[in-house]
């Protein structure tokens, strides 16, 4: 599976390190629901069968954080993109 | 010798030596083990998988299963080696295996006696009484007869590699479409890998007697090749297996060395390659299939296609007698371009009522006897050895008998369309071709030819050509259909028929893994019906061949029993690889030393020099310890280099630590988030111990960071976390807070680090500074970082830390300084007695001083548990602070960081016992916790220990017992405080 | 494990000398250190004001992309967005000559992280093929062309020489060992000259 | 049909004639007391020993394939119980003495066979680490044996001794560790639950829940709707899914686990091996094959197929540990979807939703969990309360924070 880094260009996804879901958002842990918000943030996962947006850190390359566009039942890849943009 | 006087594509002026049981025989270059055994008339060459049958040569391929033969002897030897691919070279050797004493006489053989006891599931339903004989009585008799070759005797003495290559347009197989296909995609310029797992590239073109643009279709061939090879953008591979489809990527070996006694010096035997290809062509042709008859397994039977290319492309005749026994007209040609070879073909027995008429006048014309509506319901054999002498015929109601050595059957073909499945897509059931043609193929790759049930050769030109200036076009090269050249049409008529009702004999499905007609009958009549539960109860389709003569046969068996369609009962799913693929080369030269990289410190080869012994810390090699002239055991060496730093000064190499330089004038801010306590407010020229934790509220990892500038920070890790925690800030700066103004830089391979220790460490490190360098007490005071020069002139950062509890110093260099440092510091200790010390000591010392480390830091275990509660802001928020509040997490009860001391003081802790409370049962209820690390403490005379025990800190002075059962050890120990050496911390501030 | 590394201890770095059948030549690796080379990263928000400063300061078009800029003997290739190895011809104080980029940039010494390895030869893309998983064909990976990647468990960074067919690589120190023993290991079959390079 | 010498000669002597289906091809019901969902298995033990042990006869196992379609027939086949922690250990150990009493229990031959399994280790921080783990099982009553260089050499001598990259320095030996033949404990559950009267309906797919207020009071399925007064989802790979119908968000992701077999050889490794230094395991199958795997490949996914580089991990451990089978060939790889949980550990527990029982979370551990699994479930549901030995899988556990997290990685579910 080739992973197309939007920097470095396609690469094996051996290069990369997976974290996993990409939509979550980390809680403001000093609101009053931080704990519950804090236990779905680590612990609950959509997991989907289909669509999949998941961050991949490049590691053996430019290592930067990569949002893929993922297909789970298929692994085609729609798209990808850089967590943070241009410095 | 069956050698034919003049048909024949080896090269007779060749003749290679070979031995098979010990007997030595010869054949010619072009020949595979199959062709030359058949040339000996050689017929008996394995034992099958169960009954321990006779079995001879049924293919001329991939898909055989019975010619199954152990290659090559002792270190080399490659069991179950199919004699059909295997090219013959001068002094092979092969012998067969599963039988015992001998192939012709094979003791178990008896098997086949009680073969009605033994069908499907018999296994399941057996062996149970009494319970404990399974391991001692039954399954050591079934493994000892259950297998089929020998691995060999001793490491693999060959070499292995792995690479990558990359095309526009891969076609896979060089038959006819895949010439095609090539030549069309290469004469436009694009990038071609034309692979082929054949050693000689044309497929069927080199086993019929075809006439392609006015030459025989292997001469065709052998042009096609030359045009391809002399198109810079083409590669050829011959010998090379695609055998797997994957994300992106094609698998595929080369077998670089296989046809040759050893591999050329410095060359590897087989090479596995990662090919992306932007399109792929699959034109892997199709596979004949067998028809099910009583006693088609004897010696002697064989597919009709393949005996046609023993004829026609080795110039073998299979048989002096040759019968032909089908459904459909592929079979028809075999027995004319034989019989045309000559070889003696008799009688061709069609199942069909009728046949096209030419091919009946054609078989007149030629002499062969023909017998439609006929079935083949037994055979008779030899008695030793079992080939084939006669066939049981069925016309209508009359029986009849026919003398033959060999049977040629086909019961029509299967497109060899494995890869298509790789994806998941599943094959589609085809009446009029009796045949599953592909379904949905993986991106990218398109079939072409008889691999998509497109038989008649000038349509598989056409495909092959039209689909290689598809893949072209698509690519954007500007590709022309090529001319197609002329060829003649062959027949390929077919009556779907699998299995003669009511012939004699066990009748085999699955030859390899012994899968009878009946065994099927049995998992019809137990409810096995589904195909994946049918083929794993009766294991057809299961063997080596992967099912590739039985898989299509045992369906439509069973779609028979059940009255359903073919469609309904199943399909065939091909899994990777195509073909088995040896170990050796998906391991590449990734083995023994080469297993994984090993890293070197900076003063690795200073350490050697002094007789280090150095040890395995993940990628790294450490020293581990300075053994000395005399000192025969490591605790001895240990002891003494404890003593040493104590007593005076050592030096250790420390570079494994990560180090990250942290820069921008958000630093402070961010450590403050990542780690438990604060950075902020450290000041410039000071270093601080930090914590920080995984979002789970868990300790991820330790370590110092010193404030170079205001802007500058440098962190240490672990060497084990080195690489997860820079992983880990990048996520926290590009994902969680892109709006801080921090870069970080891995300094790991700039900096060697060397650690010196113990009260005379000022004094060393004095000598080493350059002139003006400050390193008193209050030049360098505890904790203290500055960036200053050594060595005379050497960049350096000097920081006051201590992992031993001794006053010591960091000394970080250039890493190409570190070994000029190292030798330095030893002059510079000389008159010290200055004792380098590997890594037992540095772990001794930081036992004594009560630090955690890699055995405390097991991920389990958090800030709370190891006593960094305190340390723990409760000003701001970090990394993990909110699920570190959950109750499990923070619950006194857990276990938490204590020391340990023996009440014997001469009992020897051991890390991994647990703790009991005195009294209590040993069981789980009453496990309390466990010993992390220990050390012999040269300072104390005995051995000390760390470790978690359930609300440890409570219950220091209680005794609790160390329980060890896989060491023998239990016996009672202390609790104490988890500093066993100047607590009070006056050592290193001195 | 091949016949050419079974008598290399991997602790030690493979002697200079050709390795490979009698009489050939198929390619060369070259291994040196390099004589400066520091890392620049554009400070948040800092990329469009560094890439001028380049400019004016070093003459330098700092390409934000994995490629290779080169002005008066610094070589600077793209690792990372806003991310550069900086390669000096010749020693000296490189992080003086970057001084003047240090307003936008985080500037960070690593002459001695790693060492250097040029690979030239007519076998050379067919050694670099048994490791480098990226299409190294003109048309893919043009002169100029620079990749940070994975060979055999190691990480490097290496260009492709404009004018010559040649590559260089950066390799982690601590790995330089592993990493010409993959070179042997793949580089014996073609006759591999192997260089250190004063 | 029982099993018998007499059963087995009468049928040798008849053709093999009179063997009737090894379970009925039930079709739907309207209603059960329970229904589990998947006939994996988790399921089918789950109605065994609801029948066998509790008394509960109107059971349905209702799966979408046919049985043993999923992760029952895609597995390394390894049994074992050499778990560290406590709240794993006891329920491990459980399920080897329900596996030792496997084939007497179910009248079926599934091949248990304990000739051992032993991990390596490769250095003395994992020594310590396997005596800490040797001592647990011992105090939850399994057997262990921690072996030097020496012992392990004299199970294994053509191991990899004198040219490692990482020395073998011993290992941790569980001599009632071994294999089963993994389809033969789908169909023996199968077959013994049948007899009980339970219905196996293949074919069969959960479309959704058939609800009152909170509570699931059935399932709706590819067949129509049947109710039940308890539903238990055994479903690894597809848990996220099938719960999703229910509303419920679990702590898992799903990931393909790849598994190998080479072909057919004499004996060669007895027990079971695990490689210390990279991702292997090994044993032999009784057909011969060598049976291995390694890693998930590390991304969620549901494809049931997975890519090259986790297969050369494997084979290069392999290569490293035993460099004699470089010329053996692999005959087939596979993918299973697995159940990875956010601490490695699986959940056998009640859900928010009154009526719906979850067991999932097997990681790729859940082969040898099948009769425990089985056995702890099916005493949930029928009542209501934990088994002893699966008293720590709890879902909400990650809220609480007692986690069971045995290889310390944290919630990452690809490196557990």
């Amino acid at each position: 599976m080739r992973i197309p880094c939007p920097y470095c260009g396609a690469r094996d996804a051996s290069e990369f390190a997976y974290l996993g879901d990409a939509t979550l958002t980390r809680p403001d842990p000093a609101a009053p629901d931080a704990a519950d918000a804090f236990h779905a943030y680590v612990y609950l996962r959509d997991n989907p069968a289909g669509a999949h947006s998941e961050w991949w850190y490049h590691a053996g390359g430019c290592r930067r954080w990569v949002k893929v566009a993922r297909d789970t039942t298929t692994h085609a890849i729609a798209g990808a993109e850089l967590a943070e943009g241009a410095r | 010798m069956s050698r034919l006087p003049s048909s024949g594509l080896v090269d007779r002026s060749r003749r290679l030596n070979f031995r098979f049981d010990g007997k030595s025989y010869h054949g010619f270059s072009g020949d595979t083990l199959a062709s030359a055994l058949l040339a000996n008339q050689v017929r008996l060459v394995g034992r099958s998988f169960k009954y321990h049958r006779p079995r001879g040569i049924l293919s001329a391929g991939p898909e055989e299963p019975n010619a199954l033969v152990e290659l090559r002897s002792g270190s080399r030897r490659e069991p179950n080696t199919r004699a059909t691919v295997a090219e013959l070279y001068d002094g092979l050797d092969a012998a067969s295996q599963n039988r015992w004493p001998s192939l012709a006489l094979d003791a178990l053989s008896l098997n086949g006696l009680v073969a009605p006891f033994l069908g499907a599931g018999f296994y399941y339903k057996t062996f149970m009484w009494p319970a404990t004989f399974w391991e001692s009585v039954y399954e050591p008799a079934i493994r000892r007869a259950a297998g089929l070759g020998r691995a060999a005797t001793s490491a693999d003495p060959d070499h292995y590699e792995k690479a990558f290559a990359f095309c526009d347009v891969l076609v896979i197989g060089a038959g006819p479409a895949g010439l095609m296909a090539a030549l069309a995609a290469g004469r436009a310029g694009a990038r071609v890998i034309l692979a082929d797992e054949d050693f000689l590239a044309g497929g069927r073109l080199n086993s019929e007697a075809v006439t392609v643009g006015g030459e025989p279709g292997h001469v065709f061939a052998a042009q096609a090749m030359a045009e391809l090879a002399s198109l810079p953008n083409v590669r050829i591979m011959t010998r090379t297996t695609v055998f797997g489809v994957y994300d992106d990527e094609y698998g595929a070996v080369e077998r670089v060395s296989d046809h040759l006694p050893t591999p050329a010096p410095f060359q590897p035997r087989q090479r596995l390659w990662k090919i992306a290809a932007r399109r792929a062509i699959l034109c892997a042709g199709a596979t004949e299939r067998p028809i099910v008859f009583g006693g088609n397994d004897r010696p002697g039977v064989m597919l009709a296609g393949s005996s046609r290319s023993y004829a026609n492309r080795y110039g073998v005749a299979t048989g002096k007698s040759v019968a032909c026994f089908t459904n459909n007209d592929s079979a028809w040609s075999s027995a004319f371009e034989m019989k045309a070879a000559g070889v003696n073909v008799t009688t061709l027995i069609d199942i069909r009522r009728e046949v096209a008429p030419a091919l009946a006048a054609r078989a007149k014309a030629l002499g062969i006897a023909v017998l439609t509506d006929t079935q083949v319901t037994g055979t008779s054999g030899q008695p030793i050895g079992g080939a084939l002498t006669g066939l049981s015929l069925r016309t209508g109601g009359r029986s009849d008998r026919l003398a033959a050595d060999t049977l040629a059957m086909s019961g029509g073909w299967s497109p060899s369309l494995h890869l298509t499945c790789h994806h998941g897509g599943k094959p589609v059931w085809n009446e009029g071709l009796a045949a599953f043609v592909p379904g949905r193929t993986p991106p990218g790759l398109s079939v072409a030819g008889a691999a998509r049930g497109t038989y008649g050769l000038g349509d598989i030109l056409a495909e092959g050509a039209r689909q290689g200036t598809d893949a072209a076009s698509a690519l954007g090269f500007a590709a022309a259909l090529p001319d197609l050249p002329a060829t003649e049409d062959t027949p390929a008529g077919i009556a779907a028929f699998w299995h003669v009702q009511g012939s004699k004999g066990p009748a085999f499905v699955d030859q390899q893994n012994d899968v009878t007609a009946k065994d099927l009958g049995i998992a019809y009549k137990e409810g096995f019906r589904a195909v994946e539960l049918m083929k794993r109860y009766t294991t057809l389709g299961m063997a080596t061949d992967q099912g590739r003569t039985s898989n299509v046969n045992g369906l439509a068996i069973m779609a028979e029993l059940t009255g359903a369609s073919i469609m309904e009962t199943g399909t065939t799913i091909f899994r990777p690889p195509y073909t088995p693929v040896s170990l050796g080369v998906l391991g590449g030269h990734h083995r023994a030393k080469d297993f994984r990289p090993t890293r070197l410190t900076p003063t690795h080869q200073w350490a050697a020099s002094l007789g280090a012994v150095f040890v395995e810390t993940g990628p790294w090699l450490r020293a581990q310890y300075f053994p000395k002239a005399g000192e025969t055991d490591w605790l001895t060496t240990v002891n003494r280099e404890v003593k040493a730093v104590r007593a005076s000064v050592g030096l250790i190499d420390v570079s494994t630590f990560g180090k990250i330089d942290l820069q921008g004038p958000d630093v402070g801010a961010f450590l403050d988030r990542v780690y438990i306590n604060t950075f902020s407010t450290l000041a410039v020229g000071k270093a601080r111990y930090g914590v920080m934790l995984r979002e789970d509220g868990l300790v991820m990892d330790d370590g110092t960071t010193a404030r170079l500038a205001p802007e500058h920070y440098v962190m240490t890790t672990t060497t084990a976390n080195a690489a997860k925690v820079f992983q880990h800030l990048e996520f926290c700066l590009q994902v969680l807070w892109p709006e801080l103004d921090v870069t970080l830089a891995s300094v790991s391979e700039q900096w060697a680090q060397i650690a010196i220790a113990g009260p005379r460490s000022r004094d060393v490190l004095a000598r080493v500074v350059d002139a003006g360098v400050d390193v008193s007490n209050e030049g360098l005071p505890f904790m203290g970082a500055i960036e200053r020069t050594v060595m005379g002139g050497v960049k350096a950062r000097l920081f006051r830390l201590s992992f031993s509890g001794e006053l010591g110093y960091e000394i970080a260099v250039p890493a190409r300084q570190g070994e000029a440092l190292a030798r330095a510091l030893m002059a510079a200790g000389e008159e010290f007695g200055i004792t380098p010390y590997g890594i037992e000591a540095l772990g001794v010392m930081r036992i004594e001083k009560g630090h955690v480390s890699g055995n405390e830091l097991s991920g389990q275990t958090s800030a709370g548990d190891l006593g960094f509660g305190k340390m723990a802001s409760t000003k701001k928020d970090y990394i993990g602070r909110v699920m570190a509040a959950r109750p499990g997490i923070a619950d006194p009860e857990r276990l938490s960081f204590v020391g340990f001391k023996p009440v014997d003081p001469g009992q020897r802790l051991r890390a991994g016992a647990h703790f009991l409370t005195i009294g209590a049962p040993a069981d789980m209820a009453h496990d309390q916790g466990y010993m992390t690390s220990v050390a012999h403490s040269p300072h104390l005379g005995h051995w000390i220990g760390l470790g978690l025990l359930k609300n440890g800190p409570a219950r220091i002075g209680e005794r609790v017992r160390a329980y060890d059962p896989v060491r023998g050890g239990d016996f009672e120990v202390e609790v104490c405080a988890p500093a066993f050496i100047d607590p009070n911390g006056e050592r290193l501030r001195g | 494990m091949t016949a050419a590394l079974d008598i290399l201890p991997v602790t030690q770095m493979p002697a200079d000398g050709p390795y490979g059948p009698a009489g050939t030549h198929g390619v060369t690796a070259r291994l040196f250190d390099p004589p400066a080379l520091a890392t620049l990263a554009a400070r948040r928000g800092g990329g469009i004001a560094l890439a001028a400063a380049a400019r004016v300061e070093l003459g330098l078009d700092l390409a934000d992309a994995p490629r290779l800029s080169r002005a008066d003997g610094l070589s600077a290739i793209g690792t990372a967005p806003g991310r550069w190895l900086l390669l000096a011809g010749t020693e000296g104080d490189l992080a003086a000559r970057l001084a003047p980029l240090a307003p936008h940039a985080a500037i960070t010494e690593q002459t001695d992280a790693y060492v250097g390895v040029e690979i030239d030869g007519p076998h050379a893309r067919d050694l670099l093929a048994k490791g480098v998983s990226l299409d190294l064909d003109p048309a893919a990976f043009p002169p100029g062309a620079a990749a940070t990647t994975n060979v055999a468990h190691v990480n490097v960074s290496f260009w492709r020489e404009p004018g010559e067919d040649r590559f260089v690589f950066l390799v982690a120190r601590s790995y330089r060992v592993a990493f010409a023993r993959f070179l042997v290991a793949s580089g014996a079959e073609y006759g591999l000259e192997l260089v250190h390079r004063g | 049909m029982r099993y018998s010498f007499l059963s087995l000669l009468k049928n040798g002597l008849t053709g093999q004639s009179g063997w009737k289906p090894a379970w009925r091809d039930a079709a739907p019901k309207p209603a059960y007391d329970v229904i589990i969902v998947g006939g994996g298995g988790h399921g089918l033990a789950t109605a065994f020993y609801l029948a066998s042990e509790h008394g509960i006869r109107n059971i349905a196992v209702i799966e979408k394939g046919h049985i043993g379609s999923g992760n029952a027939g895609r597995n390394t086949t390894i049994i074992r119980s050499n778990y560290l922690l406590p709240g794993n250990e006891p329920f491990y150990e459980w399920s080897m003495k329900l596996w030792e009493g496997l084939e007497q229990a179910l009248n079926y031959n599934a091949m248990v066979s304990q000739r051992g399994i032993l991990n390596l280790y490769h250095s003395d921080a994992q020594r310590d680490a396997y005596a800490r783990r040797g001592n647990a099982m011992r105090l939850a009553g399994a057997d262990s044996e921690l072996l030097d260089r020496d012992g392990v050499r004299a199970m294994y001598p053509f191991l990899d001794f004198d040219n490692a990259r990482f020395p073998i320095q011993g290992g941790l030996a569980q001599r009632r560790g071994g294999t089963a033949r993994h389809d033969a404990v789908v169909w023996g559950y199968a077959r013994a639950a049948d007899q009980l009267g339970v219905d196996i309906v293949q074919n069969c797919e959960v479309t959704g829940f058939l609800t009152e207020g909170d509570a699931i009071v059935g399932v709706e399925t590819s067949r129509g709707a049947i109710r039940a007064k308890k539903v238990g989802l055994a479903v690894a790979g597809s848990s996220s899914r099938v719960a999703k119908q229910a509303g419920l968000k679990l702590p898992l992701e799903s990931h393909v686990l790849q598994a190998f077999v080479s072909e057919g050889l004499k004996p060669l490794v007895d027990g079971v091996i695990t490689f210390g230094a990279g991702h292997f395991y090994i044993s032999q199958s009784d057909k011969g094959g060598l049976v291995f795997g390694g890693d998930i490949d590390g991304y969620n996914s549901y494809a049931q197929r997975g890519n090259l580089p986790v297969v050369e991990d494997v084979a290069e451990s392999g290569m490293a540990l035993m460099p004699r089978i470089g010329r053996l060939r692999l005959l087939r790889m596979w993918g299973g979807i697995m159940d990875m949980s956010m601490d490695g550990s699986p959940i056998i527990d009640r859900t928010p939703r009154p009526g719906l029982y979850l067991n999932s979370g097997w990681c790729y551990g859940g082969f040898k969990a099948t009769p425990a699994s089985g056995w702890c479930f099916a005493h949930l549901l029928a009542t209501d309360a934990d088994h002893a030995t699966a008293t720590a899988f709890k879902l909400d556990r990650f809220r609480t924070g007692h986690l069971i997290d045995e290889k310390g990685v944290g919630a990452q579910p690809n490196l557990h």
